[in-house]
């Protein structure tokens, strides 16, 4: 029978079950190949907070949503079209967020008595009409997969690891999405397994062809190329396009790169990446805590490496004191912190954006640092180079925000050339002739980098203050005095060397949208949406919180209204409003959830 | 690639590398108060130096805080007065980074046991190349005078004027509980001694501890005298030499034998034992340092100085560069390429 | 001053002391990983609790960060789930302030010996009267697994993917060299034995430090089998039992033999050796606990379990009540008007 | 002969000299021999750095600055009136701050070869007029000594040791004090070695009489009781009193105490009193860090204590982590933070308020607590009493922020009655009917608390997100919101049960001097001279800045212009610019040194 297909530029897909469902893998795999496919592609994995929840219940359900299109796609999307349900707990968990009549396909399977009592159901909402709403597709996907591999036995552990695949296949069929990228990676696998890559492939098929040959499956969609500038692309977290951030960095100012690092959630992916990085001559230190990890850096650091500490809320709390020392004797590190829900232990796999405050002032003294925060998964590539090439050039620890949120989100990623990176430029000294630690650039203010292993460079550092020049221990009133403000000044100029600020939509008016860090994808959609609309609104995403664009001044007084959303209780709002003395609106979520576009829309909707 | 850094680790040292001890003295006037112990330690230091043959561009002093920390201040090679307790995971971090250095840490009781303490039997079990020398004067002296965790119980400092309650840390016991492959003890009143163990520590491939007894003149003057005054000293303590009896007093009179596991100290002129019944040291065995070790703290029996434990065993930055070089073998060294594309990519046209 | 919290420590308990296991258990659903080690540990904690005739509003529980800090959640009593690394200082603030308490830490060998080591040698130090149950699972559960500092060399995990490089504590000679007095070490897989221990870490005055292997199912799956299975555990373990010869083996047909400082297996039937020759455990032999403590990582040798050593002291908080008692005694309660004033005062009209 | 007597309503007397000089006791002595004369004193200690720096050198100098007098007296003087300089260097590095037409008091022994080697003078002051416009008197006072006590010969010990007496004789005499306290004084600290107390007696009557018979000595000054309020009274530090309002507050909430402290300059002392109060009762713990101190901190405050903890910046930095735990767990821990001069380990013997950031901001998540400051040595004790209100009554840890300068500077204190001090009311709950433990006080948001040892209580606390009201774990997003505004709001609740702000003079018009800590003194003096002067200006000291009280916006914007003088590059002034967009005006010292009123002074006038 032939069946309608309708284009669409935008589509969201879900799909939930019990951790051990291989859910993030079917995933992963969809948006492989709708990466492959040319779409634009924005993930989230959902993992329950527990490590193996008991089958079944609600805080065990396991998820992952693919926003893909062939527009511009900077969310991983409101609201979901497709929800595939492998169980009655990810049916109830997830319900609330499907769009009016969205597709629903579920494993019946896993509306058993069982566990229809462990989500919570009286009884069966695929039987009791609750879901009249929506189109749903009920199949035994257990049941399925046996008939169609009927004859050779497969064991039961194979057949409930592989119904992910069909489940996979199922929706493939639905957005018309090719099956040799999956077969491919199957075949890679399980190489030498060829009894489990042949059932693979013959499931992923069979879910395939179910939905092509039921009838209650009419509809196709098709969605189009997304423009994409030319070029090889790859999926990745911002998690790992940090590792990668770090490497290429050291590789563009020729240092060695050493990564000094406790694990912590959401951050450890970096750690584990660098790891693993060993035949790159990357060096690091599981060290016995953050401070150790700081500290480890600071070695490093002095040494004349690339430095780097990566972790998240209370690992950052732990760092502080060693972070005034790296800021007392000026060496370059780069503080990756991927941020969570806080504070204290808070909600560790929830994204927020609460560390912005102890980022800008969590350190006693008069001890400022560079701030940068990354907008997007594959922005974190460049923020971390950018946090590189500041902290080598100007001689200082530089702290780059992420969250938990583009931390473990993915997009596609046009690979660059190194050639195009930029070049960074260590401010190495080797000449002894009128060498002093403290005698600065004039133009950046840096201290000189002299390292161990230079004859007649001998000197000595710490965190005691020190004379300006010859960083000799000073307690001369007038010299602390011009230290501090030195150290002040410093940080201050990096605005010159760094982006002017752009406003997108009119340059001065009513509302100007401000977003920073993980926000910026929620906040362009509303934006692009009011503005389409014609709605006199403006938007600017700022990725350099301290110092800032040294144009932002002048932008902020051309609106009437700011609005910073933000994932916590207003910091930028504050930060903003401290230094440009402009009174800012602020949206407050801290839910451990990233905005829905809609909500900020609605808010801007509000002020307009 | 070849880095910077690793044109730095490689250049040559320019003239011949000959050293006296006064190169290693910077022209700093030394900021300890008169009669520290800190000057018995810090002149066999400048002393040894030279005999290493390494370069003084090569050899970095990193301290934390503490009348000790003042140490780097007073030798003329590079050096870092880090923040308390803080020395060893910054020297660890130099040295992974930069194996090519001779990596001293200076360090206090206070520094070392108390807010360092984590650090320190960290830096024990890796077994990272770095000797340690740690001022114990059983008291927080910069901060004028608190008890520290190796202040004896019942001490009676500004913060405990009633008399400590803790039971003090043994150090050397606590570096061979965490793994230490050297563990010594000296005192700042026998050059001769500290000398030839500082020269030992520095030797020691791995972790390298000695715990210096430094007098405190100001804050807890006389700690040590039993052990190294001339009257009582060579009663109350134990040198231990690598295969040989441990015998001890003034004449030499006195030895240690071993009752079951238990040290008893025994007289050599009443006829009843002879240097054959004594314990003979052996710097190789981990057993016999912890039994010595344990009986620092027994008052009927002198305390043990010298070298407690020797053993060898690779060092951590070895290790390191020993699974780099292993994996640039066996895989090839990677390319930007390869590790930028990762195994899922895909082309646009 | 009587206070409100001296009322309160006070307080009768209302009704008979008399408990069984199920008064331990609130109704939550314990949220660990089916075939969790930490099922085995939580049952039996549960099921001695009644014996001591504590009453439930006495007894704390403090964990920290990992797996294992969600103890406290499953006993039904007073409980504390706080940060990583600190359950320990924040147990000693609390038992100090309220000795009336009973208190226990329950920890991982990430919490309590990475993050949480300084914490854990100064309470070890100090004998501050508390129990501590250390889930050992070697490896970093929680943040799913990388390895930690009990994670053996070589070990691949998720953060040593090409192995780990450190050399791995040995908790019991840790907790010996910082100055434990009660050190004792079990396994999930035996409850009898894990119990016996479990009530006399409890009924220790002092710090008692009880290393418990875990097995972890997801990251760490079978890390104690050597030792815990029916099959090879018998010939790889050997039990500590206060006045008992160390004999071990399937059929108890081995033995340890000091060889000097150095214990050896023997065979106790190719007739060399007989029960005479072994060496007898003696829980209160500081030495011996070295010893036994040392042989734990030595391949040749079965791995010692149960208790290496439990010695009396007075501990920290008994010692500051004693000493807050004699100073009122011997000096009187102190007025507030006198310390207001303090030496130096006067008048104006 | 008879002498010229002048009256004064206030003199600043500074003793100096080397370490082994007795500088700080003949510095105490005259200052509680001034306060029994019902003086208002106001004086500082002047460390070296060096533990016993060699004798003679400029940085051995030691110094004990007294400003006292019949008026208000609130600094410790800006200029010196009569310096006490017992050698050469001493005379080098105090010279500077000397009065014009000023009394030099020199002990010529101290001027020899060596010692004016070690000052750096070619030439000897004394004797080649470059004092002239000074009232310079050289006496050697080691022969006056021997002469006076001459036939019992005094071992050269006593002699160096008693030198200092001699000097302060002679001040007695210039200022007309009686010499009773200080011989009393002599004979408690010496009890039992009778030719000692003879001896020493002997030099202070000697130096004394010295300047009564000396013809150079032509005038006296007299200074006229201030009028000071009855009672009694000692003189007192700000560290001092921090301890005893420890002690105190305990007895009036009618709480255990217990302090879990590290040691670290300048907040030593607070430990070391707390140390020797056994017999008060009081239970402490010298911990093996500042994380434990605070940890153990909240150890003691879940268990019912009234808990602290005193640090100085590093040590804050340190305890960030912890701060964050106490603030989820919400339980009452009293931080006292005794500012010095930063970054990393700065300046550590000298006062600086550069922790205000760290304080307010340094915690990751959001994690808001009440800060308070104390403007005054004697103010500690209030402060220390209020911090504790507060955290018992909002459940709350709270940070007290003092500095190295009013934490060692003694002033007179009138000691007071405990009935006058007020009540503390600690939340306990003792019922566990309905009991639950995040169930709020609807009028303060305070948690209750239910400490171990209550049957039928028993309850799980923790550093994870819980559910309102019960307390139990939740990543509910709704919870967490709901959680981290109710945290919030309960800190900014706290402003309606705080003293509203006071403005001295107009309560509107050109500009508002606004002090917070230390600050106050100096700003305190300059406002009043200017106040005098009838120029238009108004003052406000702040002592909660966080919450800051209600009327505090209201009083902003009264006022065209706003001047904060702060130790610090402007924190205080971000802070008001963010909380309430009027612009401030910025007068920032940081030199380790407190302002002295004239340097406020100057910059008001500017502003006028
Ligand atoms: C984070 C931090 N806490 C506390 C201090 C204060 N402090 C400086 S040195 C010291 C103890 C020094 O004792 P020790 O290590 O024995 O050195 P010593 O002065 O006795 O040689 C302390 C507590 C500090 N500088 N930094
Ligand atoms: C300050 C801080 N650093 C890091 C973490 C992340 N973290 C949580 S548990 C853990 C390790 C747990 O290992 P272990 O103590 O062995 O417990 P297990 O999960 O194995 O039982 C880590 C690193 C944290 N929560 N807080
Ligand atoms: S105080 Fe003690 S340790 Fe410090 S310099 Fe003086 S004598 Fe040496
Ligand atoms: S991850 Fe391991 S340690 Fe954690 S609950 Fe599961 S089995 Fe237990
Ligand atoms: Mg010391
Ligand atoms: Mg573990």
């Amino acid at each position: 029978m032939d069946k309608i297909v309708e284009a669409r530029d935008e589509v969201t897909v879900r799909f939930a079950g019990d951790s051990g469902d291989g859910i993030q893998v079917a995933g992963t795999l969809f948006s492989d190949t709708s990466g492959i496919m040319g779409n634009e592609v924005n993930t989230f994995p959902d993992y329950p907070s527990e490590i193996r929840a008991p089958e079944g219940t609600l805080y065990g359900v396991s998820a992952f949503q693919i926003h893909f299109g062939s527009k511009n796609i900077n969310t991983t999307g409101d609201f979901i079209d497709v929800l595939v349900a492998m169980n009655a707990s990810s049916l109830k968990v997830n319900l609330g967020n499907l769009q009016q009549g969205g597709i629903i396909i579920a494993n019946s399977e896993g509306f058993d008595a069982k566990n229809l009592s462990l989500a919570g159901y009286q009884d069966n909402p695929l039987l009791n009409g609750a879901l009249k709403e929506y189109k749903l597709h009920q199949v035994d996907m257990a049941r399925e997969i046996k008939t169609e591999l009927a004859g050779q036995n497969i064991p039961p552990k194979i057949l409930k690891k592989s119904k992910n695949l069909f489940a996979l296949g199922m929706t493939y069929w639905i957005f018309d999405r090719p099956l040799e990228p999956t077969v491919k990676w199957i075949n890679k696998k399980f190489k030498g397994q060829d009894d489990v890559i042949l059932t693979n492939v013959k499931v992923l098929n069979a879910g395939w062809k179910y939905a092509a040959e039921t009838p209650e499956f009419t509809k196709q969609y098709k969605i189009e190329k997304a423009d994409l500038a030319p070029g090889r692309y790859r999926n990745i977290t911002g998690n790992h396009a940090v590792a990668l951030g770090l490497v290429a960095a050291a590789r563009k100012a020729r240092l060695p790169l050493f990564l000094g690092s406790y694990p912590i959630t959401p951050a450890t992916d970096i750690l584990q990446d660098i790891s693993g990085f060993k035949k790159y001559g990357v060096k690091h230190l599981q060290a016995e805590d953050e401070i150790a990890g700081m500290c480890s850096a600071i070695g490093a650091a002095y040494g004349g490496s690339l430095a780097a500490t990566s972790t998240s809320g209370p690992g950052l709390s732990l760092k502080t004191e060693a972070i005034g020392l790296a800021i007392m004797i000026e060496v370059p590190v780069v503080i990756i912190n991927v941020m969570r829900a806080g504070p204290s232990t808070g909600m560790p796999t929830k994204p927020e954006q609460s560390d912005l405050y102890h980022a800008m002032f969590g350190r006693h003294g008069d001890a400022p640092l560079p701030v940068l925060a990354a907008s997007s998964a594959t922005d974190c590539f460049a923020m971390t180079i950018e946090a590189a090439r500041i902290a080598v050039k100007y001689m200082t620890p530089v702290i780059l925000l992420t969250d938990g949120y583009i931390g473990q989100a993915t997009e596609p990623w046009r690979i660059p050339d190194m050639k195009d990176l930029p070049d960074l430029q260590p401010s190495f000294v080797t000449n002894p002739e009128g060498f002093a630690p403290y005698m600065r650039n004039p133009e950046t203010l840096a201290r000189p980098w002299a390292i161990p292993g230079i004859q007649g460079l001998e000197h000595r550092v710490g965190g005691l203050e020190k004379e300006d020049v010859t960083g000799d221990v000073s307690q001369e009133p007038g010299n602390h005095q011009r230290m501090t403000e030195l150290r002040r000044d410093k940080i201050e100029r990096i605005a010159l060397d760094i982006p002017q600020a752009v406003v997108e939509g009119e340059q001065n008016g009513d509302v100007l949208l401000l977003s920073w860090g993980s926000t910026y994808g929620a906040a362009k959609t509303a934006f692009d949406t009011l503005h389409r609309d014609g709605k006199n609104i403006s938007f600017l995403n700022l990725k350099y919180l301290h110092p800032m664009p040294s144009n932002l001044e002048s932008i902020l007084n051309r609106f009437k209204k700011i609005l910073i959303p933000e994932m916590n209780l207003g910091q930028l709002k504050m930060v903003i409003q401290a230094k440009y003395l402009v009174p800012v609106d602020g949206l407050h979520k801290v839910q451990g959830k990233p905005f829905k576009a809609n909500e900020i829309e609605n808010k801007l909707r509000e002020m307009l | 690639m070849k880095t910077i850094v690793d044109e730095i680790a490689g250049m040559a040292h320019v003239g011949e590398i000959k050293y006296v001890p006064a190169d290693f003295k910077p022209d700093v006037d030394v900021r300890w108060c008169a009669g520290c112990g800190g000057y018995a330690v810090l002149s066999p230091v400048q002393r040894i130096m030279p005999d290493f043959g390494i370069p003084k561009e090569k050899i970095v002093f990193v301290s934390g805080i503490g009348c000790s920390g003042r140490f780097p201040y007073y030798m003329e090679t590079y050096g870092f007065h880090s923040i308390h307790g803080r020395a060893l995971p910054i020297a660890t971090g130099l040295k992974i980074s930069r194996p090519d250095l001779s990596v001293w840490v200076v360090t206090g009781d206070g520094d070392n046991m108390s807010i360092g303490g984590n650090h320190f039997i960290h830096a024990c079990r890796r077994n990272i190349d770095i000797n340690i020398l740690m001022f114990n004067n059983e008291v927080y002296s910069l901060t004028k005078g608190q008890y520290s965790p190796t202040s004896h119980k019942g001490q009676v400092t500004k913060s405990s004027p009633l008399g400590v309650l803790d039971e003090p840390f043994n150090p050397i016991s606590l570096a061979l509980g965490a793994g230490a492959t050297f563990a010594a003890r000296a005192h700042d009143k026998d050059r001769q001694i500290l000398q030839s163990l500082l020269e030992r520590a520095a030797r020691h491939k791995g972790i390298a501890f000695l715990e210096i007894y430094t007098n405190c003149r100001i804050f807890n003057d006389g700690a040590f005298d039993l052990y190294t005054s001339k009257e009582t000293g060579a009663d109350n303590t134990v040198w231990l030499e690598d295969g040989k009896p441990l015998v001890f007093g003034k004449n030499k009179d006195k030895g240690i034998r071993m009752d079951g596991f238990t040290p008893k100290p025994v007289s050599l002129t009443d006829g009843k034992y002879g240097i054959n019944d004594l314990v003979v040291h052996n710097e190789k065995d981990s057993t016999l340092a912890f039994i010595l070790a344990n009986m620092s703290y027994n008052p009927d029996l002198p305390r043990p100085m010298g070298i407690f434990q020797a053993i060898s065993k690779p060092s951590y930055d070895e290790l390191v560069d020993l699974q780099i070089r292993h994996e640039v073998e066996t895989k090839g060294e990677g390319t930007m390429e390869e590790l930028l594309a990762g195994s899922t990519f895909w082309d646009v046209k």
